[in-house]
């Protein structure tokens, strides 16, 4: 099985690579993009096939390690 | 009829950079053809990068030897003795290709090569530095190829905890195609716990030991040995991506393993990775190996002989140890969390033979993948030779102050801060001068005493283009002044030559030419090289980089009570500049910015004078008389002088003679070589001058620290706040979009 | 005062951290592996240094955070004893939990390094007692991940109990009200991203760092 | 609308950040992870409404800036 895990900054954090990601696309002459964040994609190999069990581990996984709550939030696919 | 073993043709071989000559010789070997694995073998072996085919003939011609030198080039790095039963373990390599192709990586993978170079000899790092050339700063290439190199070095050396205290940035049009990212590593050893790729014997333990080997950068060796064309970003091999992380880990248990009596010999994967250290150490061992590849850490699925033995994956090392103590090894690496394998033994046949899966896959003689390397003598001739260029032949600016803004906003001559900042030049405790100070040379202080290492790169490819023999004699002498203004006794260089295609033979008289006037400069300077690296094929299209044979110097500072910087200067110091000034204009900075042009002879070096006014000046250093030193190069008076001036925080009033036969744009912004300019309390100054002239050294006052801006008699003045803002300026507003947008 | 360095596989301050120490207190520290479980006996002063913990992969300090040692800092920092995190140590500090907020990317996105202004915003700390009538101080800085955040009410909350120790005179990473360093709540445990062990040698990095080291000695 | 990228490092291309959580997962007994990979998000917001024009244009962001093509790889959504 493999889990995506999605980490986003929370709404209300200052993103500077989101922001310094825009401000080159504009200055690329892209003007159509309002705004820009930068998350990160986390992929895990996982054994087992209990799709189930295996998520709410990474849930747990996300919590211990994978995402920092003072500034992000997560969201977990499990395929 | 050519043979060719089964699944070989002519093609293949030829795409293995081996010519119909080099095949023979091959053949003649074996007596019989070389299989896939072998020729791969041959051919990275017998590359430019590895075997130096072209440049070999003409290195002989370094002095390398000398009172300070434990260890000459040969060897993963040189040693010197810096006293004290320690010694100094330097190197300069290149990794110009990989970072054209992707800067961050190219960049960051060629600082752990170096560092790796080092401490495989038993040194601990203490210091990096890195010399830049990029193409002109509005070539579309080269802020996206700027912020990558200079992060890559920073994300690596910063991570592995080694301070990046120093280095030079140039940019011209001759680099657009080719930029060159040299980096050089300086570490501290005792000099009874150094460690060499030769002393093994038949019969000992091959340990692998660092992280996995990958597919990264197959035939990166190759690569670095051929010129580009349009097609070279399609055809590269998978790029090496460095681990800074595993590097400092590596670092600790290395050293760790030093300190037990357990290696016989060892020696990094660099270029060619487990092929050139497998081979390095049995022929300087004299002996024969085995491998089973089947116990080659691996990090991706059915790998085959010939992509282990040619990867370049980062971060790996091979040890040769004395037969029982694989178990030390083990114990060390494991704790570190690394690799570590016994993948064979030293063997007494001379030859290299590899096994995977059951079967021999490889089996020839080690001696000549190094005895029978090619060497070509390949023809070449001088440039002709250029007329000189004085000031009195070029036109007389009207404002001075004006001219010096121009120049020190110029993008060889602003401030690289903007660079440096990225750089972690602090971590260690020891760095007593870096890029920040005002010091001509970084200066590192050796962990626990107070002498230091003084250490500088230095080269200036415009003379080199301009005189190839001249040129390589500014590079050493240089760098040789640049350690003496710190109050530094210079000891010995490292060196790194990157040329174009050494098949022309325009190309090849530069590299013989600079070879050849670093070699006398070395020779009469004491200044052996102890290390060093070539760099060719740096050429697009047919378009050759400038000349750039980078020097990197290191001296030694015995007291670090006794030295000097440029930040020193107070209110009413006398200036002098030692050494003769003719207003020596040709292949200068002057005439660059302000004429636009690149003509003229390259100023001539007089090593004599360079080693007496040296001397002389480190002297003053000792004797604590001098507030501030700097040595003169771009730029000349004017510049030195803006440098000193802003570092001081105070202005500078110079005096030119209206009456003496160089013009006052001559007096300030000529290049004359083996110059200093120096600032000293009235006291020091006359003593100075007595001392000068007793010794028949070309002394001249010429000006008063004072005042709020550098002038020059009485007019022409450029005030320092201005001045500051146009030096610090110009790298932000060139980088500043793409700072935003790096990662 | 007995000292415990803590090492990671990746720290690079360890040294200049047990060198700093030895300095000021004429007892060197033990260093402590990340595998350990607990600290030396009798240890009273533990400092996290600077460096790459482990590779600062995924976040700064977040690996590090979960390492075997960890527990045994939570629970001496519990007893009331201090506990000081440099740069990295900071960035532990505050993925552990022991300390509000969070360390983010610069602003600017680049590494930087330099000897940055320092404003002691409380001088009746533990840490910054010695620093007397001295408010500003030059600390070099290096760091790519200085970027101090916490939400408005964190934000308040510990400007209002003196939690902020040390404020940026030129905020060089984007630290939200120029914080620089921050303690927790009881006043023992520090984290900063300026590096207090790089200044206190004339001949390296200035002196402006020792008192902070001379003041832990009055206080322990 | 907002386009969503992911950007995956090309598969042969080492991946230190991946090899490090992957290890401190284990390190944290989440055994059943057997490999880890740790890519890129990156969410823009678009002006406009035409989804296949917009995706032409992030493709061309995709390759002029947000992804390095020498290691990188990327896909990318358009909602
Ligand atoms: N790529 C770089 N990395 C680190 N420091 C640099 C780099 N380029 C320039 N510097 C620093 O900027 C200062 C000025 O460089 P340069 O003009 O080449 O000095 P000089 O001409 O006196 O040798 C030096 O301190 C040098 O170390
Ligand atoms: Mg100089």
């Amino acid at each position: 099985m493999k889990a995506k895990i999605h980490v986003y900054l929370k709404p209300g954090v200052l993103d500077p690579q989101g922001a310094a990601v825009a401000g080159a696309l504009h200055n690329m002459g892209y003007e159509e993009v309002t705004a820009a964040r930068q998350g990160k994609l986390i992929e895990l190999d996982l054994t087992g096939d209990d799709a189930d069990a295996a998520k709410a581990r990474v849930d747990e996984m996300c919590q211990k390690l994978l995402s920092n709550p003072v500034i992000e939030s997560y969201s977990i696919d499990i395929a | 009829m050519t043979q060719y073993a089964d699944g070989i043709a002519a093609e293949i071989v030829a795409e293995h950079g081996i010519n119909d000559e080099e095949y023979a010789i091959i053949l003649d070997r074996l007596g019989r053809a070389p299989n896939m694995v072998e020729l791969g073998i041959f051919s990275v072996m017998w590359s430019e990068h590895c075997s130096y085919k072209s440049s070999r003939a003409h290195l002989g011609k370094f002095p390398t030897s000398g009172e300070k030198v434990i260890q000459g080039p040969g060897e993963n790095a040189g040693v010197i003795d810096i006293g004290d039963g320690q010694a100094c373990i330097f190197k300069m390599e290149s990794h110009n290709h990989p970072s054209y192709i992707e800067p961050y990586q190219g960049a960051a993978t060629g600082v752990g090569g170096i560092l790796r170079d080092v401490f495989t000899m038993g040194a601990r790092p203490v210091a990096l530095m890195n010399a830049l050339r990029f193409g002109a700063p509005d070539h579309e290439k080269t802020q996206h190829l700027v912020g990558g190199v200079v992060a890559g070095i920073g994300g690596y050396g910063n991570c592995v905890g080694v301070p990046t205290v120093g280095g030079e940035t140039n940019f011209h049009e001759g680099y657009n195609g080719n930029i060159l990212v040299n980096a050089m590593a300086v570490g501290l050893a005792e000099t009874d716990n150094i460690f060499y790729a030769r002393g093994a014997e038949p019969g000992q333990p091959i340990v692998y030991v660092g992280s996995k080997t990958g597919r990264d950068g197959i035939h990166g060796a190759t690569m670095a040995s051929a010129e580009f064309d349009d097609e070279s970003e399609e055809k590269r091999p998978t790029v090496q991506v460095g681990d800074p992380f595993v590097e400092k880990k590596l670092i600790e248990a290395c050293l760790e393993l030093m300190a037990t009596d357990a290696i016989a010999a060892i020696q990094d994967m660099g270029a060619a990775g487990l092929t050139s250290s497998s081979v390095e150490m049995a022929d300087k061992g004299g002996i024969g190996i085995k491998l089973i590849m089947d116990d080659v850490p691996q990090r991706e699925e059915n790998m085959s002989t010939y992509e282990m033995m040619l990867s370049e994956s980062q971060e790996r090392m091979l040890v040769i140890m004395k037969p029982g103590r694989e178990d030390v090894a083990k114990a060390i690496f494991e704790k570190w969390e690394l690799d570590v394998a016994v993948i064979g033994e030293t063997t007494d046949t001379g030859r290299m033979v590899l096994e995977h899966k059951g079967e021999i896959v490889c089996d020839i003689p080690v001696a000549p993948l190094a005895d029978d390397a090619p060497k070509y003598e390949r023809p070449y001739f001088a440039p002709e030779v250029r007329a000189q260029i004085n000031a009195k032949d070029v036109a007389q600016p009207s404002h001075m102050g004006e001219v010096l803004l121009k120049l020190m906003s110029s993008p060889n001559m602003a401030s690289k801060a903007w660079i440096w900042r990225q750089y972690d030049r602090h971590v260690m405790a020891d760095t007593a001068a870096s890029s920040e100070d005002p010091s001509d040379a970084a200066i590192v202080r050796v962990h626990g005493t107070n002498k230091a290492l003084a250490i500088t790169t230095d080269c200036t490819p415009r003379y080199c283009y301009a005189d190839p023999f001249e040129g390589g004699k500014q590079a050493v002498a240089e760098a040789w002044r640049n350690l003496t203004a710190t109050g530094a006794d210079p000891i010995a260089i490292t060196d790194c030559l990157n040329f174009g295609n050494p098949e022309r033979e325009e190309i090849m008289g530069q590299f013989v030419g600079c070879v050849e006037g670093m070699a006398q400069a070395c020779a009469a300077l004491n200044f052996p090289v102890v290390s060093g690296n070539v760099s060719l094929y740096n050429e697009t299209n047919g378009v050759a980089i400038p000349p750039t044979p980078a020097v990197g110097g290191v001296g030694l500072i015995p007291d670090m009570d006794k030295r000097a910087g440029f930040g020193g200067m107070s209110e009413g110091h006398i200036l002098m500049v030692v050494g003769k000034t003719t207003g020596a204009m040709g292949a200068s900075t002057y005439l660059r910015v302000v004429e636009g042009r690149e003509d003229g002879g390259a100023p001539m070096v007089d090593l004599d004078r360079e080693k007496a006014h040296g001397n002389f000046v480190r002297g003053q250093i000792r004797a604590g008389r001098i507030s501030a030193c700097h040595d003169l190069s771009d730029g000349g008076l004017a510049c030195a002088a803006a440098d000193m001036a802003l570092a001081s925080q105070t202005g500078i009033k110079l005096a030119h003679d209206a009456d003496s036969d160089v013009p006052m744009h001559g007096f300030l912004f000529g290049e004359d070589q083996a110059r200093y300019l120096m600032a000293a309390k009235k006291d020091d100054a006359i003593a100075i001058i007595q001392d000068a002239k007793a010794e028949d050294i070309d002394i001249q006052v010429v000006g008063l620290a004072g005042g709020t801006a550098v002038s020059v008699n009485g007019a022409h003045h450029l005030e320092l706040d201005r001045l500051r803002a146009a030096w610090e300026g110009w790298m932000p507003d060139l980088m500043e979009p793409v700072a935003e947008a790096a990662e | 005062m007995k000292s415990a360095v803590i090492v990671f596989p990746g720290s690079n301050c360890d040294r200049d951290a047990h060198d700093a120490i030895e300095r000021v207190t004429g007892e060197k520290p033990a260093m402590v592996w990340h595998q350990e479980s607990e600290l030396p006996e009798g240890t009273e002063f533990v400092m996290i240094p600077g460096g790459f913990s482990y590779g600062d992969y995924l976040r700064c300090g977040a690996m590090a955070s979960r390492s075997a040692i960890l527990p045994a800092v939570v629970a001496h920092a519990a007893t009331g004893a201090p506990v000081l995190g440099v740069c990295n140590g900071f960035q532990i500090l505050t993925e552990s939990g022991l300390l509000p907020g969070a360390l983010m990317r610069n602003a600017g996105l680049t590494f930087v390094c330099e000897k940055a202004p320092l404003k002691i915003d409380n001088g009746n700390t533990r840490f910054t007692s010695r620093y007397g009538a001295t408010s500003e101080l030059i600390i070099p800085i290096a760091h790519h991940d200085g970027n101090y955040f916490a939400d408005a009410e964190t934000l308040d909350r510990i400007e209002g109990e003196g939690q902020v120790v040390f404020r940026y005179g030129n905020n060089p990473n984007g630290s939200q009200r120029d914080i620089a360093g921050v303690m927790n709540e009881q006043g023992n445990v520090l984290g900063m991203m300026p590096h207090p062990e790089r200044a206190v040698d004339e001949k390296h990095g200035g002196t402006d760092g020792l008192a902070l080291f001379e003041s832990l000695l009055g206080s322990a």
